[in-house]
């Protein structure tokens, strides 16, 4: 790999600061062109930040940037995109209401208000196509495709920007790895044009394979840069974190099968969305939902959670059989349903109030549960090592990672007998990662039943007791054991049958 | 015979309007305005009582009322259309005064007779009846100043809806009496024709410019009234207007005076001269009707106010130059169905 | 063409109602559809309709505007003084009532762009502005307009009224252009997910001013027409436009929360709604009963809207994505 | 900071009351009557039947949606009233104020439907119950013109004075406190705001949000109908479209009072300013015999002057 001798971007002495929140602080940075520049840091670290920054979204306090040797005041988006700084945001950059085609064209270079040039569309499909995305119709409304289609769509628009710095911001958080792998294809061959690449993920395995060089940010500061390969994981956490980490997933325990049921699923199904889902949860099991994004996992959540009608097939809560009709009823003491659901930034949390009122929205109304008794929620803070302020900051101000914790202790604090995650974990950094996993297994060894959706094999090799994996709305195969295999779990995700129980 | 000529009292110096007449019976429509107002109310009630009177019955095929809300683009909509079905006559209170021109113009071709009432035009090529709104205006403020023995230093004046023809005049009306009587501090205030308005601005005039000597008010006269009540004012002379409620206050508190209506029941005169347009009799391009009035000394229980009735309810129930003034229960009998 | 459908389902649910409500309605006029009933019809249709036009604009970006009717007031007391004299004069005056129609709407997105007031509140306290300056033009109703131009635009050429021609030719050449530029997709953008039009290189404050500008112009056009229809100057009529044009964008299956929705759409919304009063004029219905019925019609036209909502299986989505 | 953050919504509370009181002081310059006790007093009497809308209004737009049918239910319950006491049976004019405010309930009940069940957005929804409110009505009143009274208690209630206050005044001050305790102290005080800023969140959170808003707009509903039962006392009648003049007041007392028109944010008692002021601008308009055209340029600008301060300090902060 050769490095062109002036930096696409530079950042020299940038510091930016919201308000009190220092989000970066006197960072000298550069990246490349002709190299993929990977950055890693906790949440909140300041990653986000950076690149805002040089997409042109917000200004910095201090600091110059310079493009290509020459200082530039990037204004707005605009601007940077006609220097070809392109940007894939963490909050996806796709209007809901237009459509694809329309998402494409719009705000491309040179458009204004004049007329939008549709030459980039085809350009678009045939970027589609190369990473599993043929099936997303140009017509299709955004808001009707999964977080994955719109990651890809969103992939495919900065790529007709044609970029000399591209930037993916937790861009590939909801693609599993087959499409990632695609993904990185083309990155690649961007690469090998000249392009320069930067790539935030929370993923070790992805950054392994794609990342020419490292650079490590914590709390709003640069740390250090290496090349990919120069140092262990251990140390890089160390690094990113500012203490060793050893091991990110608490060992597993050998759970009891014998346990009480907690949950049990028979023939579960809703119409267009799942069918036959069949499955039984025990005190103190972790049992994950794998498969591709979208293959009807989060709708049984939803429907466990009684926010789906005319469900078929019987649910079984403690050996009592029942019909979940709202929220409300499966959250109340008899059921102790809780869930963690897949947004949290417009489902999980209502950002513009405080932490603390967050809290005790769902924990008002619950019968045997005082919500306003602060205490009932100190603990799973604190075992989350919440960073805030105060409890009474607004949760918009937190970072993501510091507001899922709210999310999760939320729930925590009504103590439920079955607690339903839809993937809890992602954009979260490694250190707020084990600190949730820490939590979930203690949780279960404490007698609560875990059900996990996740993206993240990972997770469901190292902290599920056993996983259901998905594939168009049916249970493909149940792995148990040492079934639970990255082999085994990706074959079942795209329905190849192999090891493992494999359902009809 | 259904034509009382002495019914249709000429304006001074108005012309006179004939059309060839036409053989019956009539195909008859009534565009109102806005609904949502006692008077409108009584004036659709007292158009249909007249037209189910079996002497005025015969001459009628058809006889249709609507109303259109307060857009005047919607009138002539409406009156375009009763004039494209081949309508006879149509009456209507204008939403606006100046927006018929073209109208009348398409009317004039298509042989359709139209008859405002109440809040009529500024024209003069069709007949329109109304009592005078000016005299209106002129006869409380009169009344009033001659109870002062015709001189007096503070008067309060309640107007109407503003930016409304017929507030215009009535208010004009009043000024011509009042500006001659020197001295006269005159404090107006905008009652919208709305009892609770009225309350409300009069109870502070009341508070700010403490008392008057005699208060004319054009139409929800009983707020004034009950502002005046409240702030323990002295009984003075008024001008008001013809609602039950507002003679039954001026009944109990023996208040000098006069209570004048602008009549409701002048929607069912309107119809009068249609019909005798239509039979070829000539009217009078503006007709004043004579204005249903009662000096307080005269105020009589059942006769002319009714205690058992709303307080909303609007007395002006007749012109009996006209026809026989309708009773209440003749009104009511009409109630909603259209036949 | 499933996207397709489903990307304008409401503009042809729409479409349909007014189709049905059109053929019952002619069905109960005396003299059928000819050209002169056609023409009063599509005469008051238009006024709402622009009146809609209006507010589409400033629903589109998620925005409400209740000054539609006062700055129709105002140019169409503009209109009593401007619209009179040779055809230059004619056509001056025409630009200028445009031009105050414009001002108005700049001013509303003004204090929305940089006074941060939120559109409702904001158009609220300019409407009562623009209302007071109509009322010290015309106290009382008055002034005339050109009958000439008024006869021109308020007829019909070879039996289709003119004003219904207009009104195609707002769709064609003005709104299926537009929505395949910057600013006809910036619209929705805006509308839609600022953050994400902002991100995308929409300049999200210029975007909103535009539309409200627009709004301004086309809360003049109707203005305008209404002016050509009663040729006559009047501070009072706008109250009615104001609400009815928002009936009018949500019967057109305009979403007020903004994004979504079509000026089509907006124009048939204010179609339904006049063709449902003008039902009344020979429905026969007792005079006093006819405005409960109106209110009914207009109450089941909007629920039928929400009736799906009924059938939605997973109660998240009537939150919309 | 954060201290700072939790001052502003108090900020925007005071607005109304400075602006009130300058309101006074100037009005006084020219009037010094408006400094007396009878003129002030009566303000507090006419700004109740305002006052009690607005704390309705002020309730449904914390929760992100807004009432337009204020004027016809207040009308309506006035009706009611007024006929049940007409009807001479004493029983039925006992009951004439809970049936009327029952009737208000009812009506925000059906608006609560329309919007939280058929999802159809509050200012259409509100907006067709009104007209057939009117619609109704003048059905009604056409068919059978009841006769209407105000009772004594209806006249005392609009009327009377306890120790120099109003009553009319201390009714609204009442409930006010009464709104206060419920948001303030309330699971449904705090679902209001959450389902104000983030309904989706809210069910998410196990809070069944269509109770919420039904609740909501049926406590706007019962506001309303007080506000007619009140007038209804004060002008000792009830009429057609009595309740029209108050809609648009409504809205801008909410509003100048710092309530976010968005939902979730605001406060009663800024919307209490905000009605002390209005009224009082409109009185002082009034008196000083304005012309109607000035008279709502100069609400106009005033309106976008207290609206302007209030957003631009935010933004400076
Ligand atoms: N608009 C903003 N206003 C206030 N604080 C902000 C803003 N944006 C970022 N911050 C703060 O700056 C810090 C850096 O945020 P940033 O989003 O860059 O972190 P990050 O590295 O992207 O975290 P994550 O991995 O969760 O995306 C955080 O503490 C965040 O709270
Ligand atoms: N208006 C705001 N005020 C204060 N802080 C904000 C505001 N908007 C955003 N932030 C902070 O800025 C950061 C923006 O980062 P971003 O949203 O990209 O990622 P994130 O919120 O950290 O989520 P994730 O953990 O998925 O990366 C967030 O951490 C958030 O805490
Ligand atoms: O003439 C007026 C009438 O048109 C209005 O509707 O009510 C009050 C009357 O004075
Ligand atoms: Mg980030
Ligand atoms: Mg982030």
């Amino acid at each position: 790999m050769v490095l062109s001798s002036t930096p696409v971007v530079r950042l020299s002495g940038v510091s930016k600061t919201y308000g009190s929140t220092k989000a970066l602080t006197e960072v000298d940075f550069s990246c490349f062109s002709g190299e993929v520049h990977a950055i890693l840091g906790e949440n909140g670290a300041g990653k986000s930040t950076l690149i805002k920054l040089i997409a042109g979204v917000v200004q910095p306090t201090e600091g110059k940037i310079t493009v290509n040797g020459k200082e530039l005041v990037l204004k707005n988006p605009s601007i940077a995109t006609s220097h070809g700084l392109v940007c894939m945001f963490q909050e996806l950059s796709l209007v809901p209401d237009l459509s694809v085609r329309e998402n494409i064209m719009l705000g491309a270079p040179g458009t204004g208000f004049g007329w939008l040039n549709s030459k980039v569309v085809p350009q678009a499909e045939s970027i589609l196509e190369q990473i599993d995305g043929a099936h997303i119709r140009m017509s299709m409304r955004v808001a009707d495709l999964t977080l994955a289609e719109r990651q890809q769509v969103e992939i495919a628009k900065a790529l007709t920007r044609n970029p000399k710095l591209l930037i993916l911001d937790e861009s590939t958080s909801a693609l599993n790895s087959s499409v990632v792998e695609k993904v990185f294809k083309l990155i690649r061959k961007q690469r090998e044009l000249g392009v320069g690449v930067l790539f935030i993920s929370h993923r070790f395995h992805e950054i392994e394979a794609l990342a020419d060089r490292i650079s490590i940010f914590r709390n709003g500061q640069y740390v250090e840069t290496f090349d990919n390969g120069a140092f262990d994981y251990g140390y890089i956490i160390s690094r990113m974190v500012g203490q060793r980490i050893d091991d990110i997933f608490p060992p597993k325990k050998v759970f009891n099968t014998e346990a009480e049921e907690v949950l049990k699923l028979d023939s579960y199904s809703w119409k267009g969305g799942f069918n036959n889902v069949s499955i039984t949860l025990r005190q103190g099991q972790i049992t994950g939902f794998g498969g591709l994004d979208g293959q009807g996992q989060n709708e049984v959540l939803l429907g466990l959670f009684g926010l789906l009608k005319n469900t078929a097939g019987e649910i079984q809560i403690a050996g009592h059989s029942v019909k979940i009709t709202h929220p409300k009823q499966a959250k109340a003491p008899d059921l102790g349903i809780a869930l963690v659901p897949e947004d949290r930034k417009t489902e999980g949390l209502v950002l513009e109030q405080s932490i603390a009122r967050n809290l005790e929205l769902s924990a008002l109304g619950t019968k045997g549960v005082n919500a306003l008794d602060p205490t009932i929620y100190q603990t799973f803070l604190e075992a989350l090592e919440l960073k805030c302020n105060s409890l009474d900051q607004p949760v918009s101000q937190l970072s993501g990672g510091n507001q899922q914790k709210v999310a999760l202790a939320k729930w925590l604090a009504l103590n439920p007998r079955c607690l339903l995650l839809a993937d809890p974990t992602r954009g979260i950094d490694v250190k707020t990662k084990t600190q949730i996993y820490a939590l979930l297994r203690r949780l279960a060894d404490s007698g609560i039943a875990v059900l996990l959706l996740s993206t993240d094999f990972e997770e469901l090799i190292h902290l599920c007791d056993d996983a259901h994996i998905f594939y168009d709305g049916e249970i493909v195969s149940h792995l148990k054991g040492s079934e639970l295999t990255a082999e085994n779990i990706i074959a079942a995700s795209l329905n190849i049958q192999t090891g493992g129980e494999v359902h009809g | 015979e259904t034509y009382h000529p002495e019914c249709f009292v000429p304006a001074p110096g108005t012309s006179i309007i004939e059309k060839s007449a036409k053989e019956g019976p009539y195909k008859i429509a009534f565009v109102n305005g806005f609904a949502g107002n006692d008077w409108r109310i009584a004036a659709i009630q007292a158009s249909k009582a007249w037209a189910a009177r079996p002497e005025n019955a015969a001459n009628i095929e058809k006889f249709t009322v609507v109303s259109v809300g307060n857009d005047s683009s919607a009138q002539i909509a409406a009156i375009d259309n009763f004039i494209a079905a081949g309508y006879d006559a149509i009456t209507f209170i204008a939403v606006n005064p100046t927006a018929f021109e073209p109208v009348i113009r398409r009317a004039e071709r298509a042989g359709t007779v139209l008859v405002p009432f109440d809040n009529v035009l500024d024209s003069d090529k069709i007949v329109q009846i109304n009592e005078s709104q000016f005299a209106l205006g002129k006869l409380k403020a009169q009344t009033v100043m001659d109870e002062l023995g015709g001189t007096a230093k503070k008067i309060l004046m309640v107007n109407g809806l503003p930016g409304n023809a017929t507030d215009r005049d009535r208010r004009l009306g009043m000024m011509s009496v009042l500006e001659k009587v020197d001295g006269l501090d005159i404090v107006e205030v905008v009652g919208n024709w709305d009892t609770g308005t009225s309350q409300k601005v009069v109870a502070d005039a009341l508070a700010t410019h403490g008392q008057f000597d005699a208060v004319v008010s054009q139409h929800g006269s009983a707020g004034t009234i009950n502002a005046l009540q409240a702030a323990n004012h002295p009984i003075v002379p008024m001008g008001v207007d013809g609602e039950n409620g507002v003679r039954m206050l001026m009944a109990d508190l023996k208040i000098p005076g006069v209570s004048a209506a602008q009549a409701p029941a002048m929607s069912a005169v309107a119809l009068e001269a249609a019909v005798s347009l239509l039979q070829g009799h000539s009217l009078p391009q503006t007709v004043y009707l004579p204005i249903p009035q009662v000096k307080s000394k005269n105020l009589q229980a059942g006769v002319n106010y009714f205690p058992d009735l709303p307080k909303s309810f609007n007395t002006g129930t007749g012109f009996p130059s006209c026809f026989k003034p309708f009773s209440p229960q003749e009104l009511l009998g009409q109630s909603i169905d259209n036949t | 063409m499933g996207d397709i459908w489903r990307s304008n389902q409401r503009e042809v649910i729409a479409v349909i109602v007014l189709a049905i409500l059109l053929t019952l309605y002619f069905s109960t006029h005396p003299s059928g559809p000819t050209t002169y009933v056609m023409t009063i019809w599509a005469n008051q249709c238009l006024i709402l309709g622009l009146a809609a036009i209006a507010q589409f604009f400033a629903v589109i970006v998620r925005g409400i505007d209740l000054s539609v009717g006062a700055v129709m007031a105002l140019t169409n007391c503009i209109a009593s003084y401007l619209i009179i004299g040779t055809g230059l004069e004619v056509a001056g005056g025409i630009l200028v009532v445009l031009a105050v129609g414009i001002t108005c709407g700049l001013i509303n997105g003004m204090l929305v762009v940089f006074g941060r007031i939120q559109p409702i509140v904001a158009t609220l306290a300019t409407g009562s502005l623009f209302l007071g300056i109509a009322l010290l033009l015309r106290p009382t109703p008055g002034g005339s307009i050109d009958y000439d131009i008024s006869d021109v635009m308020t007829l019909d050429i070879f039996g289709i009224p003119t004003t219904l021609i207009f009104a195609l030719g707002i769709i064609t050449f003005f709104w299926l252009p537009l929505r395949k530029t910057g600013l006809g997709t910036g619209l929705y953008a805006v509308g839609s997910s600022e953050q994400a039009a902002y991100q995308s290189g929409i300049s999200v404050e210029k975007v909103r001013l535009a539309s409200f500008a627009l709004g301004g112009f086309f809360a003049a056009l109707a203005g305008l027409f209404f002016s050509f229809v009663t040729t006559t100057g009047d501070a009072g009529i706008g109250p009615n436009f104001t609400l009815n044009s928002i009936a009018a964008v949500v019967l057109g299956g305009v979403l007020l929360r903004g994004g979504i929705g079509t000026l089509t759409g907006a124009l048939a919304g204010a179609f339904i709604l006049k063709t449902i009063s003008s039902l009344m004029f020979f429905s026969g219905l007792p005079p006093l009963a006819q405005p409960l019925l109106e209110g009914l019609i207009l109450a089941g036209a909007i629920a039928i809207g929400g009736a799906d909502v009924l059938r939605v299986k997973n109660r998240l989505e009537v939150f919309g994505k | 900071m954060n201290n700072f953050k939790r001052l502003i919504p108090d900020i925007d509370v005071l607005v109304p009351y400075i602006g009130t009181l300058l309101l006074i002081i100037t009005g006084s310059v020219i009037y010094p009557q408006i400094l007396g006790v009878d003129y002030l007093a009566q303000q507090l009497q006419i700004a109740a039947f305002l006052g009690l809308l607005a704390l309705g209004a002020t309730i449904v737009i914390l929760l992100g949606h807004i009432d337009l049918s204020i004027a016809w239910v207040l009308t309506g319950s006035a009706i009611i009233s007024t006929a049940l006491v007409g009807t001479g049976d004493p029983i039925l004019s006992m009951l004439s104020i809970p049936i009327a405010l029952i009737f208000g309930a009812g009506i925000g009940i059906i608006n609560g439907l329309g919007v939280a069940v058929l999802r159809i957005p509050s200012m259409v929804w509100t907006l067709s119950v009104n007209s057939m409110l009117l619609g109704i009505s003048v059905v009604l009143t056409g068919g059978f013109n009841p006769k209407g009274e105000a009772s004594d208690i209806m006249v005392a209630l609009a009327t009377s004075q306890i120790s120099g206050l109003p009553l009319a005044f201390i009714i609204w001050m009442l409930v006010t406190a009464a709104l206060v305790l419920l948001l303030k102290k309330t699971s449904f005080g705090r679902y209001l705001s959450s389902v104000g800023y983030n309904e989706k969140a809210t069910l998410l959170s196990g809070v069944s949000t269509p109770s919420v808003i039904i609740a909501a707009f049926s406590i706007a509903g019962i506001c309303s109908a007080m506000g007619g039962v009140l007038l209804a006392g004060y002008a000792n009648q009830a009429y057609q479209s009595m309740g029209d003049p108050f809609l648009l007041p409504t809205i801008a007392a909410v509003v100048i009072g710092g309530t976010s028109i968005l939902g979730g944010r605001g406060s009663i008692a800024g919307t209490v300013g905000g009605v002390l002021f209005i009224t009082l601008l409109n009185s002082i308009l009034s008196v000083m015999q304005i012309s109607d055209a000035w008279r709502s340029i100069i609400f106009g600008l005033i309106i976008i002057t207290m609206l302007l301060f209030q957003s631009l300090r935010k933004k400076r902060t």
